[in-house]
């Protein structure tokens, strides 16, 4: 037993973190891409170079520490589902950081159900997807429905796009589509370990944003002083302190474990899937609700760099089904994909 | 015991729900109910329908223009408001500044201030909190300093709601370091067009910008400007506090937000199925209405023992806590009944485009972000905890 | 709008408080019934005097602050029952405290589902109900099916009792019975307003007993001192102790809202029913633990007096259906009795 | 990152289900596991087997007769001995005592008294807490007088558990009154047969009476029982207090309540069909669950952590939250699914009866009510979170 990272995970994750202080916005990806992190997210097969849990947990961890909003979930997903699917080419281009995906999950009208907002005639598609991060940057875009995944070319007929800024940072789309020529790349029960390396990503990067919020909010409690006292003296706000830190290391463990499982029997790694989703989101709206509260007013503001964590917390929780959709299907001893 | 309204009070509520049928223009009650902020010119148009009608300020007592009415009849008017979506009375005029004038200004400031309260010549906002002093208000330093038949006021206030807008301001301001912090506070009213006064507004984290920093750098306060004595603003201060309570335990304001999720679970898919028939989901919400059931009565039973003469205890504290516990649950359960939908958010600031059909959503989204500071503004809910013990620790 | 108690209902409580100083254990019961309280909860024509919401509220709440443990739920339930079924003289005597009835409802095997252990076959009844308070004392017995009400003689054929202590301080039995002869009263959801009755007079008790294990609570921390100061001012407490008081409140509310809607509209009513099982259950066992952690060791010995108050919460919380039950019903809008 | 045990390791889990297998009394076994309390021969009759077998001392060096397992093979011993409802190893001589006397005892004290402690000779209690030290425990007042080459001994102890069996107890005494508190305190082993020593049972709430109070009235202890020196015990203390963590998320424990729980709603009716396919309550367990799978690997990263040499920090204070928060929810949940059924209980004092067929019923409640110590005893939850915020206050 050994919850240690390897030499060549530690040097993946120094790589991270010096060009995350360097590099920023649009200056980031061709960073990322050179510097192999696309690659350390993908194995062999899909044009990369490890794809190992450990290797998507630190990665996403360390993007979520520094708040960096990019879709690079959906570039795993998408060389990932490419490459199973006998698409090597555009995998390989999408490892490398040539070319960008996106991957259409979320629709209007449902909360996580797929297949309400779209359907498939044929070799089709009709309806609607909508929060596509990275639509407007992708040559092509992953499409989920009721049962499939399918790949549509971002110039495709009968696909229009309209794009506005997230909550978490980056910008997404509304992708409408009207008898839109896709190529089905399999059914989505086939892409399981595929899109649980997704949640894995989400996750982890929620999981660095976990432990950001609750950094910055101790340091300010420290510093701050209130009726003459640092906050962090006031031993109400001390006990919620310490809770949060309890529950830090429930997501922490839960990201572990789905870490630890995604090549597991796909019974067991659902479950994991499950329970890492449920831990990490409910700890990750407890801990941008207590956040905000612990600081006060200033937690409020948009100046104040809290702000953004909690958007990006949110949106890590709603991304591939929040707790409570995970929960649920942990209960009735539902897959994970179906 | 009898919990039914009387059948006067009855035939008021029924007064206040024809008089919004009549007045409230649909196009802004969608607006309001959409959580997007409202003009100038609108919040002014509602206040002058208001006032026409001689309901601007239900609180203030007739010989001052007001209505006069019992808490009663006043959280009925705010119950019904509330649950036609009309927009809120800005409080700082008419909720917060006019009570301290009739009970500690002068009978120049009354007549002088009250009647442009009324008549909307003025725009008040409220200058309290400071970025030093937010749950500890005594710990306040913007200094005014006496000079002649001026003060000159250096310093800065923070959170201004709706600054951007105003005229005025009434200030809490150090006139004295000596004593002890509560001692040594005055209450001023200082125009916001006197050179040296600086409005910057303070984006919050749903994007919206209602609130503001005011700057006072030299700024010259005529000082028949002071409400009551010098130094003695503390006093003033929490008496005013006590009026912002008001309503602190917002029924109303829950019950459209129930009502608004109840719509939304109808409306949204979930396995298959309406999300209001998902057992977890249904449960979540029969929680939280049940949670409304109780402290509706609670807030009924303080009024009712208010108006039967008993001193108010600790009540505002509790129903501040629990009111703001079911508004932001019900805030964060709308948002969550939308699930992948709900990942985006209308910044006021730089529009770059906004998702198709999703007015209700991005309303949920910057509505639950929005309202986390029911638990903070008004004397946080910690603040509230520590009341609620302390009163306990002496009974 | 008032929520003062009548001057009858404050000479009702005083009395009530008077006894319970006086009285104790078998004394009391006979001393109630003397001093009319058994009639206060039934109406004139059930061969009581007032049986209003009001009266049946101060009752109880009296009952559970001074933590009597007695079946007079089942003498209301019943005597009720009994004179809405046109058996009047039993009804009367049970009115006047010469004869008393047990009220059986709960079931082996189940949560709250009746007619799982117990079944009827033309005019008899087979099968076993469990934890029925003051069955040995009681000269018939009031018993629920799956969807009726019944009386059955306590010295019938084919009826065993096994008698034991209950966790809220009285005894209580287990009914075994063999084609036991019994009168059908009627179809239980014809009961709405008699089983709602019930669940006023549990829950007002259980009100009481928050009251008192609140006060209990309060009242030791404010004198035990710990690292030299009251335990009352540790912060983290103190705001513990806030919460309490706020969710006391809120279960005052519920009871007070059931107590106001008695005799409303059976679907009014039936909403009120279960909102104030669901809140009153919540904070019985929130003020149960609550107490336990806040007074530390003593608050776990039975010679402190929490310890009966802790019991007599838990089991307030699950008669006649404990907090989830009536909120699982109330959420899928069923109602209460059926 | 490899989460799987060593083969070793893995040989070892496998080594402890046959002798479970093996040597424990399946009626043993099932008594456990329903929370009944376990007889003095029972208890010590499990402790002959281990110590036939050569582990009953995991946590002890082989140089003192201990099994010198690794932090991760006690976990595993621990694991499976909780699932297969084995008793638990009485922790007072083994997992506190033992290690106080290998470090700070003199060689004559660890050569007569661990040997014993294997052997059964003597059942040891704990003598800490008193009615005025709980969480304070360094404001205790037990004093200990040197009289020539005795101490004399008075004052109260209280909450010891399985107190009732032992002949021998150790105790935290106050042998100064100078300086501050945690200075003047001092280890004695005192022979609980010496005259002035006498044992009261405390009933627990739930009917239990396995803690008791000891009184000393003028109990003379020879100072050769002094353990180290004198007015340094708080230093033993803290060290046995960091002894008695061990296992202190209760990984096993939760982990048979979990199955005991899933067992009980399958059986269970609610609504007609089994419990455990209702939505509300599927969704309470799985919620439980996915909290206890997180907390397992919580454990398992601390103790991999400290294999590793890497210093506690507050890890034990975080595994003790949790894993009292977890086995109370189990424990709760437990009582609730048995709904109306679950109004009796099994008090040991005075039997008047019990309700048939119920044992499990009988044993949920009590098991309920038991386990609230969870988070009051071994430094309550409030204390763990003290030390928790302190240390973060300082990183």
């Amino acid at each position: 037993m050994d919850f240690a990272l390897s030499d060549e995970h530690r040097m993946l994750q120094d790589t991270l973190r010096g060009l995350l202080t360097r590099h920023q916005g649009d200056d980031l990806w061709p960073a990322l891409a050179e510097a192999g992190v696309i690659g350390a997210l993908l194995t062999e097969d899909e044009g990369g170079f490890d794809g190992s849990g450990s290797a998507i947990a630190l990665t996403f961890e360390e993007l979520g520490r520094a708040g960096a909003s990019l879709p690079l979930v959906a570039a795993m997903i998408g060389a990932s589902a490419l490459a199973a699917a006998g698409q090597g080419d555009l995998a390989a281009e999408v490892a490398e950081g040539s070319a960008r995906v996106a991957f259409a999950d979320a629709e209007p009208g449902t909360r996580y159900d797929r297949g309400v907002a779209i359907r498939a005639e044929g070799d089709r598609l009709t309806g609607r997807k909508t929060m596509v991060a990275g639509a407007e940057d992708a040559r092509a875009i992953i499409v989920t429905t009721a049962d499939a995944l399918w790949l549509v070319d971002a110039k495709a007929s009968g696909l229009t796009l309209n794009a506005y800024p997230l909550m978490e940072g980056g910008r997404g789309a509304d992708l409408t589509f009207e008898a839109t020529p896709a190529t089905r790349l399999g059914a989505l029960s086939d892409f399981g370990a595929v899109l649980s390396r997704g949640v894995l990503g989400h996750s982890a990067y929620a999981l660095g944003g976990i432990i950001a919020a609750t950094e910055l909010t101790l340091d300010y409690l420290k510093t701050r002083k209130q009726f003459g006292r640092a906050i962090l003296e006031f031993q109400a706000l001390a006990h919620r302190v310490a809770d949060m830190a309890v529950e830090v290391e429930q997501a922490r463990s839960a990201v572990t474990n789905l870490s630890g499982h995604l090549t597991a029997d796909p019974a067991i790694r659902d479950r994991h899937v499950q329970a890492c989703k449920a831990t990490v989101g409910r700890v990750a709206r407890l801990v941008a609700e207590e956040s905000v509260q612990l600081h006060g007013g200033i937690g409020m503001t948009e100046e104040y760099a809290l702000a953004g964590m909690i958007r990006r917390l949110l949106a890590a929780d709603t991304a591939m089904g929040d707790a409570d959709y995970h929960l649920e299907r942990f209960a009735h001893g539902e897959p994970a994909w179906a | 015991m009898d919990m039914r309204f009387t059948p006067d009070e009855q035939a008021f509520a029924a007064e206040v729900r024809d008089f919004l049928q009549a007045e409230l223009d649909p196009a802004l009650a969608e607006k309001n109910r959409l959580h997007k902020p409202l003009t100038k010119a609108e919040m002014e148009g509602w206040h002058a329908k208001l006032n026409a009608k001689g309901w601007l300020a239900g609180n203030w007592p007739r010989e001052f223009g007001g209505a006069g009415w019992t808490a009663i009849q006043r959280h009925i008017y705010e119950e019904e408001s509330a649950k036609a979506h009309a927009p809120r009375i800005v409080p700082f005029g008419i909720a917060m500044l006019g009570p301290v004038l009739q009970k500690f200004g002068s009978k120049e400031q009354q007549d002088y201030w009250l009647p442009r309260i009324l008549n909307g010549d003025d725009w008040w906002c409220q200058g309290y909190s400071e970025p030093g002093a937010g749950s500890d208000l005594a710990g306040l330093r913007c200094r005014a300093e006496r000079q002649g038949d001026h003060y000159v006021v250096n310093g800065q206030k923070t959170w201004t709601t709706l600054g951007q807008h105003a005229n005025m301001i009434f200030c809490l301001v150090r006139t004295s370091t000596e004593g002890k912090k509560q001692e040594g506070i005055s209450f001023l009213l200082i125009d916001m067009e006197t050179p040296g006064v600086s409005v910057r507004p303070i984006v919050l984290l749903d994007g919206t910008a209602e609130v503001n920093e005011v700057f006072f750098d030299d700024v010259k306060v005529p000082v028949e400007n002071l409400v009551g004595t010098e130094n003695e603003g503390w006093t003033y201060a929490k008496y005013l506090l006590t009026h912002e309570r008001t309503n602190i335990a917002g029924v109303g304001f829950a019950t459209a937000a129930l009502d608004n999720l109840k719509r939304v679970a109808k409306a949204q898919i979930h396995r298959g199925k309406p999300l209001d028939q998902d057992p977890l989901f249904a449960a979540q919400i029969a929680t939280t209405e049940i949670e409304l059931m109780a402290m509706s009565t609670t807030n009924l039973r303080m009024l009712s023992a208010a108006a039967q003469g008993q001193a108010p205890g600790v009540e505002s504290s509790m129903l501040k806590i629990k009111g703001t516990q079911i508004r932001q649950q019900l805030d964060a359960l709308t948002r969550r009944a939308y699930g992948g939908w709900a990942q985006a958010l209308p910044m006021e600031t730089g529009n770059q485009g906004q998702p198709l059909d999703a007015d209700d959503v991005l309303s949920a989204t910057a509505g639950y972000l929005n309202n986390r500071k029911l638990s903070i503004y008004g004397g946080s809910n910690e603040i509230q905890r520590g009341i609620i013990a302390g009163t306990l620790a002496k009974g």
